[in-house]
């Protein structure tokens, strides 16, 4: 296994381009969803370089877990949000997408010149010996050695982003009691409260909106007549003047 | 007395503590006291100076107490009482007496006599401290002490915007002088160690000539700037602001005296460089003339009067200059002037007492009939300062003309003598002018003035000083000479031969201050006009200082004043510019980078990847570099 | 067969007592009835960071080479690391006492159901009254239990983990204030967005070096590079990229950028922890990197971080002069003082270390009374961290305003305080260790630093009382520890640091 | 007795006392305070007496550990310099407190306990830079003293707008810090290459490379230069002058600055020979120009405390020079001038600070004349005017003449300059006595009430003892420099062995 | 072709994911970047476990998804957080935290 073989480097140059383009699909895709399927499409071809790189185990876990749960998670907030959330073409911050681009280009140059300069001359041992009992074996042994440490901490992790979850999504009922009869009417009868019916918007007004409080037998316009979602309108002068009265050969 | 020297400048001092501390208690008998600490300063004096006599080498030296003392350099406090000295404290005490007592009834009506009193105690103890200090910085300290006193005096009527102004003007132009002889002290002390006048003049010899010539100069430069000599002239006249007392003891009398002390008693150093004692006498000849010729063209009678001090300081300079026995001929000059001038003063603060302080002579006229005492006392004194024999002017002076004449260069008698002479001859003419617009010609008085003659407090001064005006001169002019030697170098033996003979020279003089006199009497007995007279331009310049002032004016006041605007400017906006500029720009600079943080998460993560890739590439950078 | 590996229980005790009684907070907040979860949770917390200090401090009396290393190798506690826990602790106490804070608004400074749409009706309404949330502790006991791994990890894998145990409950924290949620959430946004981007960049790096080094514990990158087998230039790169995640912890310019936008919108308390404990682990983490893994690089990377170093300092400095909140501030000043710790680390060798462990205490326990006090200036809507709003406060309560003024003081640098000597070490060793140009940059942004300082003071003691001065609360008795220990400490620490500079020179040994 | 250390802790356990004082209670706080200072001041007789008996260049020494770590102590010893310079703040202090009595009545918001805890706090931190034997302890008294100054200057003055108080308290504390801090960059070099100590003995013995020295003399120069104030770095001390209440702007000048020319003294001469020497010209070329530019700017000043305290500038010219000359006179004139200045400037601001709390104002056109009212005031102002020209007979001659002559037998050329500032000072104080006392008197001035109460019983204590030291030690100084001599001979020694007992 | 191919694919994927960052708005998507990011980082472990040989790489890239399991949970709390007050999932919204 350690030596490329044929099967191998077909492998590589269809599954390598079809992973760029799913990154690149993801970075340009207007819609988020879009973006989510490419990136789903890089990732299951990075699980099969996975496989094939002597790494079953976290090849699989690669397209079950993070294909398959944490992209789906991704897609499942992407409806919750809405998917028709599709970015706008203009670009609002000056220069950004020419400077993070040339960035980028720089950074990937930088990296892939240095690491290519730096390993080709490297051996490759391959991981023949290291897998003999099995792969998983293999990782198992590790994970519960030298990382045992590591790996009862993630538990931290996933309990902390339980607790996150929970405390960033959930919302207690408020606690409404259930209300009697005989405590509504109290209530409703209590000194300072008015326990007829509401009037209606429009009542003794001149003008028949919702939005125009009703007068009270004194004159005054009544507050709680109208919703209080409603802005209360400012009447203009015409229209508070008295209206003639409609009579017959106007 | 002379193991206890100290007390003679201790008496007026702890008299001025008490004056100017005792507060409004000390109202009614202040000016009493401050008549009696000269008065026994004199009394102790006298009983020193007969001391001296019998004293081997005729001097005593005492060091009270180390004044400061630092590595190899050490001043002390001492004191020195040699026939110099005697004279000087017997002038000082003697004459100051006789002015506090006519200050009593000068200052009478004044709500500030004690202050008064006070100040002028001050200025006797510095003006003794100056005299009687045995090395230069005592010397230097009496100076500043005189000079503050003097100050303090001209601007007594603070109130009074010009007296105040012409204080400042003293004080500062005498500052500029003593800057001068405290860079002397200094060059003493680093070239000799010591400012003891003793051992300062025994190690002369060991100077440069270059050292010597700056060193006199330097003196020189504070003796002109205490004596009103060319070119720091300009203060003297303006010093008339002050009570006319003040103008007989301080800038008449004694302080203005002051520089030919120094001189003189520097004599060992100016004798040591001919080119030194050329240019003093050259500024006492010139002093002389200019006082001569702006004192013909002045109307303020105090002012004529300081003139003629500038003038008759510049002969004394030109004694000093002179060298050899003409030392003790400026002392002598020095010590009648200090009689004449201060009856004169005097008596001219007796005219403005009668005329409700009016200074300008074209307002006078024909007091000789109103005011007896003071008429024939001014008279003595105007009579002894032109050197009519035989009063005292003329046995001081003469003998210095002719010295001025007695020199090895024909053409250095010629110049100096001749200006000696011409100066005779126009003190003759000014003074005879002020004194007959003074005293005689029609009245000319402003309306309600009714002179009188002073109280007795004041004419007995008067009157004492015109007795010594009278017969001082001929008294003093050879036992003094002798007397003064030493420390005053003595006459030469061998006698030069000058340009002219002696008889000639005198002979000359006479006719000379007659001229003057009779010129001036014949136009001015018919008094003067009061508005200024179209004149030349001799007399143009005459009124205006021969352009000192203006020329003062124009050279440091304005640029300094300019420069003074300039550097303020430069001050907040230059230098605190720089400073603010630099806070602005770290500002401004925080203000605009702040803009970077525009709050965008994208942003962030630019400058984050920007800084990645930064980082990277100084890494392999440094890795491959 | 598979063993686990020996685990000296001793050494990692505070580890799993910490990790531990979080687990158990989390259940504490499903049974305990709703009144007495706070008071719970807080002495709970207390009580499990107190029981750790205990085992940090027995263990740090028996700590030698050979018994450092434990876990598989995952882990040292070795001096450096039981310095660094038990500041972190110390620091953390100090902190959750904040947190516990309740009388200066009911409910204290979080939110009780973040979930709440903000600005809704129901927002309102729990704003006024509600009792917080208590999930906050067992959050921040994650988040410290993380911080004591990372400053402990000997391998970059553990690294990484605890670098995430410790940020991700932050990144939570940090939305969870109770007023001004909108500035809160969009901290923990940006917080939470910027920080995996770091991380990205952390793990990479990791990748790279496991590339070169065939392992990624410490030992053995040390070798390997050492050795200097292959091409250095892997290891450089991989170094490079490790860094921005390290460097971005830590608040260096120009990864700094998060900073001050976090510290703002986190609730008050938060910001505290944040910024004193965080810095710690985070530098703890960084020396740990570069003296044990990376010393053979030396330098190699001194120019690049010297660089950053002095960048850091100039931009802390120079954007905190036009600030106008204070916490933000507060926060451009704990960049500055990231760019002088970083001149400590640069400055290398035992001064070095033992002025960053140091500076990394006496910044920390000033750092959290400052913050303290901020959370005591309030109106009817909350803290008023607005500069102009706390004009005049000398004159209302000068008791606050004089002790907030020692604080600003340390930060300047002013002798007596902790924050002159932590500055002075950092300059010593720095000149010590031949970095004397950073320490010039030091000198000339500690300058500029003083200008918005001076800003405050004049504001608080020379301008008049406006009409908008809000009033000083009264603070509890858990603020008040909170402030005095960390003014005490401040004062304390800048009259006689004799004592913990001894003990930070002690524990300045690292064993690979 | 642990004289140095009670000096130093006194007044700032002192300043705690007093902080605690109820507002409510002025009146307790100002007496506490004052019976603090005198007991500060008796200490620093005793110390003075003690210090005779003793013996060594450093005497009454005393050492604690502070920072083992470090190598830093909390030493404290006094030579002559520090002697002197701490009885002057000892002297100064309690006569400030009495001149300030009443400088926060009817200000109402101001806190009386606040402003005479903040004095003693400033004394406390000033004896302590003066008697500290150790570079870091010397390093934190000298910033620490910023921050009561800061207040004093910020806080408290009544006549001046709330805007230049503000403005002038940050130039002070930013200019002294940024001097502060690149000292510390000095000090912490000079820590490094001393051999890992703060010890001042230790320092001065050790061998320091002359091409480092010359940088950290720089550093520490910076710091002194701009506390002294010397140009070009004084543009803060005219600000801070003119914003501070008279009795502080007194022990700003007055003492405080002189930190400055104190630090050169014990720090930049002994620790940095060779660099002295080689920074000596410029050094002195910054005074000699400090001496004419200040004192022209005086002359050009329309408000009284902005003009002392260019005064104050020429002033540390002269001071400068001495330093810098290095000759036994002038170092000697240069430190008795430091205590002469204190009394001359001190006497000078506090009786400014009469005449701007009579008037309230500071500006000299709102003068004019006021001698006619306040004759005693007016000739006291005088008094001080003098002294600070430096007039024969007041203190500041022999220490401006010692200075001058000293230089002249090193520099002939920088004396007879220099010579010319003394011109110069008479021209400003008598410019300033002018506009202010004499002339008509200004109508405006007879409309103020208390322009028409001459010297209080307070006040004329207040001045009584600057005075009485400025006529005693005019005529006879000898006492000072005796202590002084010693220390400066040794310092110039440090300078240049050759020299020495010359 | 050698196993560094893998990694020079990692590097620009890493690199499109860092660029993706900055020039997305979508809160999600944005953080999608970060996820391919993290992707390309175990590619590279992946790999280099193959190339030296040890399991240790694989471990890691098992590690780095537990890892970014836990962070997508909370990443996608604080977007619905966000998102239900603001009813906006573009980064560019949130900038009330600024200057």
């Amino acid at each position: 296994m350690s030596a490329v073989q044929t099967g191998e480097i077909i492998t590589f140059f269809i599954l390598a381009p079809l992973a760029v383009i799913g990154a690149l699909g993801m970075v340009l895709a207007r819609n988020a969803v879009h973006s989510a399927l490419w990136l789903i499409l890089t990732m299951l071809s990075l699980g099969v370089f996975y496989i094939v790189q002597a790494g079953p185990f976290i090849g699989m876990v690669q397209i079950i877990v993070y294909t398959g749960a944490i992209m789906m998670l991704f897609l499942f907030v992407l409806m919750l949000v809405g998917r028709d959330a599709s970015d706008s073409v203009i670009e609002t911050l000056r220069g950004q997408k020419v400077v993070g681009t040339l960035l980028g280009v720089g950074l990937a140059g930088l990296m892939a010149t240095g690491i290519y300069q730096a390993t080709r001359d490297y051996t490759v041992v391959g991981l023949e010996a290291a897998n003999k009992d099995g792969n998983v074996q293999g990782l198992a042994k590790l994970i519960f050695t030298n990382y045992v440490f590591a790996f009862e901490v993630t538990s931290a992790l996933l309990i902390t982003a339980a607790v996150g979850a929970m405390i960033l999504a959930h919302q207690e009922k408020s606690g409404v009691k259930a209300v009697g009869q005989v405590a509504k009417m109290r209530e409703r009868f209590l000194p300072g409260n008015y326990p007829g019916p509401k009037p209606g918007p429009g009542v003794f007004a001149t003008s028949n909106s919702v939005a125009t409080p009703a007068k009270l037998p004194d004159g005054n316009p009544s507050q709680r007549s109208i919703s209080p979602i409603l802005p209360t309108r400012e009447l203009t002068a015409a229209e508070k003047a008295d209206k003639p009265t409609l009579t017959g050969g106007a | 007395m002379l193991s206890n020297l100290w007390l003679l400048i201790a008496i007026p001092a702890a008299s001025a503590a008490v004056l100017l501390l005792a507060g409004r208690k000390a109202d009614r008998w202040g000016h009493w006291l401050g008549v009696l600490a000269p008065a026994a300063s004199f009394v102790l004096g006298l009983i020193a100076f007969f001391g001296l006599r019998d004293l081997p080498g005729r001097a005593a030296e005492q060091t009270l107490w180390t004044f400061f003392k630092s590595g190899d350099m050490t001043i002390d406090f001492g004191l020195l009482f040699d026939p110099l000295t005697a004279v000087f404290v017997l002038l000082i005490t003697g004459v100051g007496s006789l002015i506090h007592l006519y200050a009593v009834g000068y200052m009478a009506h004044d709500e500030g006599r004690r202050r008064f009193f006070g100040y002028f105690n001050l200025f006797v103890a510095a003006m003794l401290l100056l005299v009687l200090g045995n090395n230069y910085v005592m010397l230097y300290l009496g100076w500043e002490g005189v000079g503050l006193a003097s100050y303090l005096l001209i601007s007594f009527w603070y109130n009074r915007p010009s007296a105040a102004t012409a204080g400042k003007k003293a004080f500062l132009m005498n500052r500029v002088g003593d800057a001068g002889f405290a860079i002397a002290i200094f060059l003493m002390l680093a070239q000799l160690g010591t400012v003891n006048y003793n051992q300062v003049f025994s190690q002369v010899g060991a100077l440069t000539t270059g050292t010597v010539l700056v060193l006199g100069l330097l003196l020189l430069l504070g003796a002109c700037g205490k004596s009103g000599q060319f070119p720091l002239q300009a203060w003297l006249p303006d010093a008339m602001e002050g009570p006319t007392p003040v103008s007989a003891l301080i800038h008449a009398a004694t302080m203005v005296t002051a520089g030919v002390y120094l001189i003189a008693r520097s004599n060992p150093i100016f004798s040591a460089n001919s080119t030194l004692q050329l240019i003093v006498v050259s500024v006492g000849a010139l002093t002389l003339l200019m006082g001569c010729i702006i004192g013909a063209a002045k109307d303020d009678i105090k002012r004529v009067l300081a003139w003629s001090t500038v003038s008759q300081i510049g002969y004394m300079f030109l004694g000093v200059g002179l060298g050899g026995g003409a030392y003790a001929l400026a002392i002598i000059h020095l010590l009648a002037h200090g009689f004449f001038k201060a009856n004169m003063f005097l008596g001219a603060g007796s005219v403005m007492h009668g005329m409700q302080d009016q200074v300008d002579i074209r307002r006078f006229g024909g007091l000789a009939k109103y005011m007896k005492i003071t008429w024939l006392t001014f008279m003595m004194g105007w009579l002894a300062i032109i050197g009519l024999p035989p009063l005292s002017g003329f046995f001081t002076k003469e003998p210095i003309i002719a010295a001025a004449f007695e020199q090895h260069d024909a053409w250095k008698s010629w110049v100096f003598g001749g200006a000696a002479l011409l100066g005779a001859g126009l003190t003759a003419f000014y003074m005879t002018r002020l004194f007959v617009l003074t005293f005689h010609g029609p009245k000319r008085w402003t309306d309600g003035q009714h002179p009188h003659e002073s109280p007795a407090v004041m004419w007995i001064p008067l009157v004492l000083l015109a007795i010594g005006s009278v017969v001082a001169g001929g008294l003093m002019a050879s036992p003094v000479a002798k007397w003064l030697e030493p420390p005053l170098p003595a006459a030469p033996a061998e006698e030069v031969h000058g340009v002219l003979g002696h008889t000639a020279i005198t002979v000359l003089s006479l006719v000379l201050t007659v001229l003057g006199a009779g010129l001036a009497w014949a136009l001015f007995r018919r008094g003067t006009a009061l508005e200024p007279q179209p004149a030349g331009p001799v007399v143009r310049a005459a009124r205006a200082n021969l352009y000192t002032d203006a020329f003062n004016e124009a050279v440091f006041e304005k640029p300094g004043s300019w420069l003074t605007r300039a550097l303020v400017y430069v001050d907040n906006k230059g230098i605190d510019g720089v400073v603010n500029g630099l806070a602005a720009l770290v500002g401004g600079g925080s203000g605009r980078l702040r803009r970077l943080q525009t709050g965008f998460v994208r942003s962030y993560a630019l400058s984050m990847l920007a800084g990645g890739v930064l980082v990277l590439g100084a890494l392999l950078a440094v890795r491959l570099g | 067969m598979v063993k686990l590996p020996p685990m000296d229980y001793a050494a990692i005790m505070p580890l799993l007592i910490l990790f531990g009684a979080a687990c158990l907070g989390v259940l504490i907040e499903a049974f305990v009835p709703r009144r007495a979860r706070n008071i719970t949770q807080l002495l709970f917390s207390l009580a499990a960071v107190i029981a750790a200090m205990v085992f940090v401090v027995k263990r740090a009396g028996n700590v030698t080479a050979a018994n450092a290393i434990t876990a598989g190798g995952a882990i040292t506690i070795d001096k450096a690391a039981l310095f660094l826990q038990g500041s972190l602790l110390v620091l953390a106490f100090v902190s959750l006492l904040i947190f516990g804070e309740r009388t200066l608004e009911q409910g204290g400074a979080f939110v009780a159901q973040a979930a709440v749409t903000v600005g809704s009706e129901k927002d309102k309404e729990q704003a006024a009254k509600s009792l917080g949330s208590t999930e906050v502790y067992p959050l921040a006991l994650f988040s410290l239990a993380g911080m004591l791994l990372f400053v402990a990890a000997n391998d970059l894998l553990t690294m990484f983990v605890a670098l995430e145990v410790f940020s991700l409950p932050l990144y939570l924290l940090c939305a969870l204030a109770r007023r001004k949620r909108l500035l809160s959430q969009e901290a923990a946004l940006k917080y939470f967005l910027l920080g995996a981007y770091a991380s990205a960049f952390f793990l990479f790096g990791v990748a790279l070096v496991y590339g070169y080094a065939k392992a990624v514990d410490f030992a053995s990158i040390h070798t390997a590079a050492a050795v200097g087998a292959g091409n250095i230039t892997l290891l450089i790169t991989g170094l490079g990229l490790l860094a921005i995640g390290l460097l971005f912890k830590v608040a260096a310019a120009p990864f700094h950028v998060w900073t001050p936008d976090v510290y703002q919108g986190a609730p008050t308390p938060v910001t505290a922890f944040m910024a004193a404990c965080t810095k710690a682990a985070a530098f703890g983490g960084l020396i740990r990197v570069l003296y044990v893994g990376f010393d053979g690089l030396g330098w190699q990377f001194t120019p690049v971080l010297g660089a950053i170093a002095a960048l850091t300092v100039m931009v802390g400095a120079v954007l905190a002069v036009t600030q106008t909140d204070l916490k933000r501030l507060l926060a451009y000043s704990s960049v500055a003082n990231a760019g002088y710790l970083l001149i400590g680390v640069l400055a290398g060798g035992q001064l070095g270390l033992q002025s960053v462990l140091f500076y990394l205490v006496a910044y920390g326990l000033t750092v959290i009374a400052a913050f303290a006090l901020i959370t005591l200036v309030r109106d009817a809507d909350g803290e008023a961290t607005h500069l102009s709003r706390w004009a005049g406060l000398g004159a209302r309560s000068p008791l606050f305003a004089g002790i907030f003024t020692f604080l600003l003081l340390a930060f300047a640098g002013i002798p007596l305080t902790s924050g002159f000597m932590a500055k002075l070490s950092v300059f010593g060793a720095a000149v010590d260790g031949g970095q004397t140009w950073l320490v010039i940059f030091g000198v000339i942004s500690s300058i500029i630093l003083a200008f918005p300082y001076l800003r405050v003071v004049v504001m608080m003691w020379l301008s008049e009382p406006g009409e908008s001065t809000p009033s000083v609360s009264l603070p509890g008795v858990l603020t008040s520890t909170a402030l005095g220990v960390g003014t005490i400490a401040t004062l304390v620490l800048g009259v006689a640091p004799g004592l913990l500079l001894d003990l930070a020179d002690k524990a300045a040994a690292f064993i690979r | 007795m642990k004289y140095l250390s009670l000096l130093t802790v006194v007044p700032l356990i002192g300043a705690l006392l007093v902080a605690f004082v109820p507002r409510t209670k002025p009146q307790l706080a100002k007496q506490l305070a004052l019976v603090i200072s005198l007991i500060v001041f008796g200490l620093a007789v005793a110390a003075w007496i003690a210090y005779r008996s003793d013996s060594g260049r450093m005497r009454l020494e005393e050492s604690y550990t502070w920072i083992p770590a470090w190598d830093a102590k909390f030493s404290f010893a006094a030579d002559g310099i520090g002697l002197v310079m701490l009885a002057l703040t000892a002297l100064l202090v309690p006569i400030v407190i009495l001149a300030s009595w009443h400088d926060l009545d009817n200000s109402g918001k101001r806190s009386v306990p606040a402003y005479f805890a903040l004095i003693l706090a400033l004394e406390g931190t000033m004896i302590g830079a003066f008697a500290s034997a150790d570079v870091l302890l010397f390093y934190l008294f000298f910033e620490v003293m910023l921050v009561p100054m800061y207040f004093l200057i910020g806080s408290f003055s009544k006549d001046v707008p709330t805007k230049q108080r503000h403005y002038a308290a940050v130039k002070f504390f930013l200019y002294s810090l940024v001097g502060g801090l690149f000292m510390l960059a000095a000090v912490v070099g000079l820590w490094v290459v001393g051999g890992h100590t703060f010890d001042w003995q230790q320092l001065v013995n050790a061998d320091i490379d002359s091409g480092v020295g010359r940088w950290l003399f720089l550093g520490f120069f910076l710091a002194f230069a701009i506390k002294a104030p010397f140009f070009p770095f004084h543009t803060w001390l005219p600000d801070a002058g003119g914003a501070a209440p008279a009795g502080i702007a007194a022990l700003l000048v007055g003492v405080m600055d002189k930190v400055g020319t104190f630090g050169i003294l014990r720090y930049c001469l002994p620790l940095f020979p060779e660099a002295s020497k080689y920074f000596a010209p410029l050094a002195i070329a910054l005074a000699l120009v400090g001496i004419i530019y200040a004192a022209l700017l005086a002359v050009g000043q329309n408000d009284l405390k902005r003009l002392v305290s260019y005064t104050s500038i020429a002033h540390f010219g002269f001071i400068g020079i001495g330093i810098f000359v290095f000759s036994i006179q002038a170092g000697s004139g240069a430190v008795l001038y430091m205590i002469n200045h204190g009394l001359a400037t001190g006497l000078l601001f506090l009786v400014v600070g009469m005449f701007v709390a009579r008037r309230g104002s500071t500006h000299v056109n709102d003068f004019g004349g006021a001698g006619k009212l306040l004759p005693l005031l007016a000739g006291i102002f005088f008094f001080a005017g003098m002294a600070s020209l430096a007039l024969p007979g007041l203190a500041p001659f022999v220490s401006e003449f010692l200075v001058l002559a000293g230089t002249f037998k090193v520099n002939k050329t920088v004396a007879v300059i220099a010579t010319i500032g003394i011109i110069l000072a008479a021209a400003y104080v008598l410019w300033m006595v002018q506009r202010t006392t004499q002339g008509t008197l200004n109508p405006a001035l007879s409309t103020v009430d208390a322009m028409k109460r001459d010297l209080t019983k307070r006040e004329m204590i207040v001045v009584a003892p600057l005075i009485a030291f400025l006529l005693v030690l005019g005529f006879y100084p000898q006492p000072v420099l005796d202590v002084i001599n010693p220390a400066v001979e040794a310092t110039i020694a440090d300078i240049n062995p050759v020299q020495a007992g010359k | 072709m050698t196993p560094m191919w893998y990694i020079v694919l990692a590097a620009v994927l890493f690199s499109i994911g860092a660029v993706g960052v900055l020039v997305r708005r979508n809160a999600i998507v944005l953080f999608m970047c970060v996820e391919l990011m993290l992707n390309a980082a175990n590619l590279a472990l992946v790999t280099f476990s193959r190339i030296n040989g040890t399991l240790d790489g694989q471990i890691m890239a098992f590690f780095a998804m537990v890892v970014a399991a836990a962070e997508v949970v909370i990443g996608l709390a604080i977007i619905m957080l966000i998102f239900r007050t603001r009813r906006s999932a573009s980064v560019d919204d949130a900038n009330l935290l600024k200057y």
